[in-house]
């Protein structure tokens, strides 16, 4: 059995007190730990931001990439080595705004990866900007009228590209977001986990209290049902007074981006030999007489 | 009589299958025992505009087109007026018996016109105006009396597909025209091919050949974006991946596509992007990505004229400096500028251990005309045998077994590599990051570390420095004049030299195909031992002859620059030579 | 008046005949001379491909720009001179793949263009690779043993990100375009128009029968309601048996991006004096006292 | 006693205000009529890691930090351990009085230690202790005997926002802390800074000089994506964006933000995108648009050290060759690197009417360095009356209606330069594109427009070098060592060789402002002119020597580089130089 102390680098976190990437980066333990998967079989790609420094703090592989770039490096990891469990682990600047179009496309990929956005709707490493989450009217130094733009809403853009698994969990709730997480590990395919995620210092309007009020769990309600899509929808269109938590979406048995490459049917790429018998090769040139 | 010497030409509207029935035809030619050099010129649009499809035929190896041309397939009136201008004295035209032409000018430059009603033939004979094509093949045949199954068992290659019945009726076209034009006009033609008994050679372009030297180096994994003229590789990778076990993403940008590779060189299988210059441009920030983390990649780039869009589909040597310093701060980085089809090739076997060798990204940096002219070569110019792999510090899983203390993936050496584990081994299981960091791979702004991070993986280009290939010299030691020179411009030039020392020493030819580390003792003394040096290049600023002067010292002030998206061609070279004496 | 023919430019289109961008370029002049605009009041910006060629066969001011990023340029001029009209026009690789940021955030952002994608679900200018809106299994040139990933749905996608105008057109179909893209002129925000478009050189399945056979006009039907959003989404992400054009959705009402900003209260940002007085530019010194 | 001639360092974590107090201290000491020169150290965090800020005051203007320290503020055990080496002999620690302090060291230096109760006496005095700083700004004022008045007049003003109680709070820690200081160690402290009779200067940093010298200039649209350092711009900009007419809209992404600003000066407004070499790195195929459609742009871009994320906080010089070669093919662009806040406000100014006249892009190229230290500057050194406004060959509408012809957006002209419409009126309606077009902007793949277009975009950098400052010498005519330099290393040079030259001529100073088109005649004759010729850069590479023996074959091989993250220092220059002998 692996535990979460087996997950600890040994470089501390350098987060702020209160910041909620300690709750993520906990539950994230926790639900390796408890799917009892070892820190070699994990790779953890993250891009550039706070929450993305999340590698260098975890023992596991990990491979902190750029701005807005997390999920075409995992993708192009997890191709090479569809035997590693593959989280991509980045920013809502990152993910939903840099890197709006590769999650979208991983999305309808259906590539199988955790792509967890840390939303803590504002840019934090670079102290203070509005993001493509910050509600409407957000105060921000790049917003100092208020923010025009409507938030991105990550749970109706992944539902849209046509994600199998679409959720959301709180920093504050590790316990909940732990098993969110567990079973977007267990999903075959592209699975989306948003995570309301206060940045104490620099978002003074979405704070714990604020999420707190407004947070609920989907699967508490009498009528849930993650399969239906329209009904999804209209839940992650949610923003307000409710707020959902929980798989909002999943349909299980669509077959994952990977397992539809005749090529990787022999195994993980890295596995396989590097080269082919020199018959093999030779046999092509005949195509260029 | 001038036998198996003479260049023909295929020229229609884009659409017309100019491209497909020239490289049947040049396959007909290989299959001969003959060398061939074929370029297409064509336009950045799918119907209409003008098209064609040159062919040089030779018995001896070819390096490059020329201007002169011998025979024109006209399949169109455009072709007639357009290319009239190449065609030498004697030379003729083939065209379809409907055609008006006025031959004014054609009388004056003694040129023979030979109509064949090739649609009236394609009808006839196969049903279908479709078949025209054919009908001017078998008739170019005719007229130079090449031997027809030649044309006949390419026809019965390229149509296996269709079925029998298309097969029957191609031939049928091809013979009825052949026979016509055979009758009718080989005695007017001067020129005439005739097989020799040689084994049928491959007849393929650089981007084909790369992508085969890739393939055989172990490349596993390749990530692009459609951008002509890089394009032809990801499609042949694509085509060929489920029998080669490779795996091809055609990516949602050129950005995705270089941050996939990165993603599988790190998980530890041999990756790479094809593109171009524009396609390269959106990479660049993921270029040093690769160059911190110290991941190895593979960047093929085939330049196009620029700047942004410019001619998509035409040549152009204008991104060398580019490549070279590329993306923000510094890193190693390796460059391969490949001059012929075989070098192409070789590229591709060298660029994925090199890149696994120094941890480094690699660019291999060549051009449309490189990319799309085919070639004849033999199969033993290919020879599979001669490929070693060499991943370099790797750590094989028993290495990793025996690691005694936590692992350090960027460890400080004397070379400067560090072994390199890839992730999956629990006794290596370590994280990286595009931050500075330590040895272990951890974020650390020491200004101490550093230095030394600085240093280690700027130190690996010394010893990349001795395994690149010095500089080719072609032709006598001594000569009048030296020529420099790299890519594609290498064949024209090769042949311009040819002719200019077919009496006396005059010329002779420094190619420089490795480009980065850049080869530059030996290219300061060459310049120091030549009596005379010209740069020619296919760019503006003439990029190589800034970047000698930036590596060497030495200015080169005679330059020969084309940058007209038309490639050189070695009567070009020998009239610019010409006209700067 | 205007007219059609006032919409000519000298160059003639090189599109493949039969290609369905003749019919959307009529279309769009037939939209622009209904609604009397003249030349000079519109700017085409588009992208790199076949159906991006359109700005140099029309009379208008127009900016071919780059692949996938027809939508900031057109933000660009839009925010520098919102008296302009513009359209943004370009292929399905260029929208929904390479774009696929730009079109997420510029829905979200609800700047006043129009912007019409010339859907093939092809790559037509580089000769027929799989676009993001090529059918899971199709076949080409990049996709040798069939698309894995599931197609784009541009409608559902734009909703998800909050568009304030959700359309389609068919290019045989040019009357019915043109009175769409007229409406997409005519409203005041984002407003996307993708076009079904067969390209009869590359793409041999999506043809003109298929399309004919597929198409309905949403607002044929008997409960049409464009302003439903829930609604629109079901019908956004109808494709198959039936495919759904008209508009889809529209709220009117909602604030453009470019009315919002206090900078252009006074104005097209183009007709400001360039400089203000010196007086306001020396009182910025004191803020560094 | 020393008066007016030292140099403040405050250190601490990150989010303990270290650069807000410092900054404030900076203003009141230009309060009192003093020059200062501050710049800050920190990490890539936003809580822990150690930093500070250091400002060095003086009664002359100063520019650059220097390595020796008087007067330390400690508001961590870690500043005290990590700089004491810095101090010089009689320099003295303020601290909290609660932190214990190993003396040993300290008393080998002869270092004066002066515990101050901070905390509690902002807890005392103030109520919080957040306010711990202003006592120890208190302290520190009191410690060198300065005027009190200037620390609260800048109190009052930094805390006008929060409300008068507030204020009122925090001048009473800070008048504890001061007389506390004052009665307790002034004696034992030799170095004090008295208000001289001076108008009171601006205090200001590169990137916000620069953002007023584009706001002057009629810079009205700026696109970007937060990257350090060339963040402050974006928000300075969005700041003042009502007040002055400047629409700024943070993007999606860095190519999100340079396509809109092409729009935008396609569209005929004055428009930039400030950015960081990263962020550059995926603006560089956009780039090229600007110079195929020949569309104004203005790039700010403030180096910080690479390859990749690197060091996100810290500075270095290592994007140069990347700036001048970043794009496929080739189109004119001008570069100018600003080496003083004066310049870069300069930059500002100039850029903007740059781009207009020669239709290209304008990178202006600053560093972290340069970009946050601020300076003292007098008013007058920004003289807005001076600001001239220069479009170039703009159409007026009057100009637009006296058209009668078809508009040429390309026509060729001798200069290059083809006067220029913008979108929107009846006369003047024309498409442009980025493929190679012709005269009209229609799309052509003729080869000789081809060559006439790239002669004409490329002609235009003739009339801009003749627009170029030529390089500034400073010093000596003639010493016996020339340093050159670029950018930021500037300031600190400038001192090494103030230092040098106290006794006799011993160095003088060639500095680059204007990069692109390159200096070239004037370097290479100041180079042939000089004894001794050593350059200093910020990089690994010596990018500078190596552009200059392109351009000039001149070979530099004396360098002094750094590539550590940390900024040049007069002391360390003079230190590499003496090691280097
Ligand atoms: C290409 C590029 N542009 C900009 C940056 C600067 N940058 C670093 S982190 C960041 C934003 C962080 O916001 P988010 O992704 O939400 O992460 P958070 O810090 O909030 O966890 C930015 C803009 C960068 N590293 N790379
Ligand atoms: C950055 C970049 N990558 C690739 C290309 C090559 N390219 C030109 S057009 C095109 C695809 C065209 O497809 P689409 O956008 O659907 O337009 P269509 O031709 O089908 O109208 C591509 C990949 C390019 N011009 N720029
Ligand atoms: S700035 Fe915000 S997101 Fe970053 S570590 Fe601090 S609290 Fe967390
Ligand atoms: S290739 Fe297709 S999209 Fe392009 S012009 Fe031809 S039919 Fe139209
Ligand atoms: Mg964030
Ligand atoms: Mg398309």
């Amino acid at each position: 059995m692996s535990e979460m102390k087996d997950f600890l680098s040994p470089v501390r976190p350098t987060w702020c007190p209160g910041c909620g990437n300690h709750g993520i980066w906990n539950a994230l333990k926790m639900a390796l730990a408890d799917l009892d998967l070892s820190p070699h079989e994990v790779l953890l790609v993250s891009g550039i931001g706070c929450g993305s420094k999340l590698p260098d703090y975890t023992r596991a592989n990990g491979y902190q990439s750029l701005h807005g770039r997390t999920v075409p490096v995992a993708t192009g990891a997890k191709l090479a080595n569809h035997a590693l469990t593959v989280i991509a682990v980045h920013g809502d600047g990152d993910g939903y705004g840099m890197g709006m179009g590769h999650f979208v496309h991983a999305a309808r990929r259906n590539i199988d990866l955790v792509d967890i956005h840390q939303d803590n709707q504002i840019y934090g490493l670079t102290k203070g900007q509005y993001s493509p989450t910050s509600d409407h009217g957000f105060l921000s130094k790049t917003s100092p009228e208020g923010a025009i733009e409507t938030a991105v809403r990550p749970l109706a853009t992944a539902l849209a590209a046509g994600a199998t698994f679409v959720s959301r969990g709180f920093a504050l709730d590790p316990k909940h977001l732990s098993r969110v997480i567990q079973k977007a590990i267990q999903h075959k395919g592209y699975a989306l986990v948003d995570i309301l995620q206060p940045c104490v210092t620099f978002n003074k309007v979405n704070t714990y209290d604020w999420y707190k009020e407004r947070v609920y769990k989907v699967e508490d309600e009498d009528d849930y049902d993650p399969t239906n899509r329209e009904r999804a929808f209209r839940i992650a269109c949610e923003w307000g007074d409710r707020i959902p938590t929980g798989v909002v979406y999943q349909v299980e048995g669509v077959p994952s981006y990977e397992d539809q490459i005749p090529a990787l049917e022999a195994g993980p790429l890295v596995k396989q030999p590097l080269q082919r018998s020199m018959e093999e090769y030779e046999a092509l040139k005949e195509e260029f007489v | 009589m001038v036998t198996n010497d003479m260049s023909f030409l295929i020229g229609g509207d884009a659409g017309q299958g100019v491209e497909s029935s020239g490289a049947g035809f040049a396959k007909a030619l290989a299959r001969g025992g003959l060398h061939i050099f074929a370029m297409q010129d064509y336009h950045s649009r799918i119907r209409g505009g003008h098209n064609f499809f040159q062919i040089r035929v030779n018995k001896r190896s070819v390096h490059s087109h020329t201007e002169a041309v011998h025979l024109v397939l006209a399949l169109t009136e455009d072709t007639i007026s357009k290319h009239t201008e190449s065609l030498v004295p004697g030379g003729g035209i083939i065209y379809d018996a409907e055609v008006e032409v006025t031959e004014k000018e054609l009388d004056e430059k003694d040129i023979r016109l030979f109509p064949v009603p090739l649609s009236k033939m394609a009808q006839e004979h196969g049903g279908a105006e479709v078949m025209r094509n054919t009908a001017a093949l078998g008739a170019a045949a005719g007229v130079v009396e090449y031997e027809i199954d030649r044309i006949e068992s390419v026809i019965r290659d390229n149509f296996r597909k269709k079925g029998e019945a298309v097969i029957e009726n191609n031939l049928k076209v091809a013979g009825a025209a052949y026979r016509f034009a055979r009758e009718h006009y080989a005695a007017e033609f001067e020129f005439k091919l005739k097989t020799v008994d040689a084994p049928a050679r491959m007849v393929i372009n650089g981007n084909h050949a790369f992508a085969l030297g890739a393939a055989v180096s172990g490349c596993k994994f390749v990530a692009g974006y459609p951008m002509t003229p890089g394009t032809s590789v990801l499609i042949w990778m694509a085509t060929h991946g489920k029998r080669l076990g490779i795996v091809t993403k055609h990516t949602e940008d050129e950005i995705a596509a270089i941050c996939m590779a990165i993603g599988a060189g790190h998980a530890g299988v041999r990756a790479m992007v094809p593109t171009s210059g524009g396609g390269f441009a959106l990479m660049a920030e993921a270029l040093g990505l690769a160059g911190m983390t110290e991941t190895p990649v593979v960047i093929f780039e085939a330049q196009r004229p620029g700047p942004s869009t410019g001619f998509a589909t035409r040549t152009e040597q204008g991104d060398l400096l580019f490549m070279l310093h590329a993306s923000q701060g510094e890193f190693p980085r390796i460059v391969l500028s490949p001059c012929t089809v075989e070098q192409c090739y070789q590229a591709g076997v060298r660029a994925f251990n090199f890149a696994e060798k120094y941890q480094c990204p690699v660019i291999v940096l060549s051009d449309n005309y490189l990319a799309n002219s085919l070639r004849t070569l033999d199969h033993d110019q290919f020879d599979f045998n001669q490929v070693a792999i060499d991943r370099g510090a790797f750590l094989t899983d028993e290495d990793m077994e025996n690691l005694s203390d936590a692992y350090k993936r960027y460890a400080f050496t004397e070379s400067g590599i560090s072994p390199r584990a890839i992730a999956g081994h629990p006794k290596a299981v370590y994280s990286t990051t595009s931050d500075e960091h330590d040895e272990y791979g951890h974020i650390t702004e020491d200004a101490g570390n550093r230095v030394k991070m600085m240093d280690k993986r700027m130190r690996k280009l010394e010893e990349a420095a001795r395994d690149m290939q010095p500089p080719e010299l072609y032709g006598p030691h001594r000569a009048d004049v030296t020529f420099i020179c790299w890519g594609s411009t290498y064949g024209p030039l090769r042949e311009a030299v040819d002719i200019l020392n077919e009496d006396g020493d005059r010329a002779n030819l420094l190619t420089i195909m490795d480009m980065w580390p850049f080869p530059k003792d030996s290219v300061g003394q060459r310049i120091d031992a030549s009596k005379r040096v010209i740069i020619v290049e296919g760019n503006y600023a003439g990029q190589l002859a800034e970047l000698i002067r930036m590596c060497t010292g030495r200015e080169i002030e005679e330059r020969i620059l084309r940058f007209d998206g038309r490639p050189f061609s070695p009567e070009y070279i020998l009239q610019r030579l010409k006209e700067g004496e």
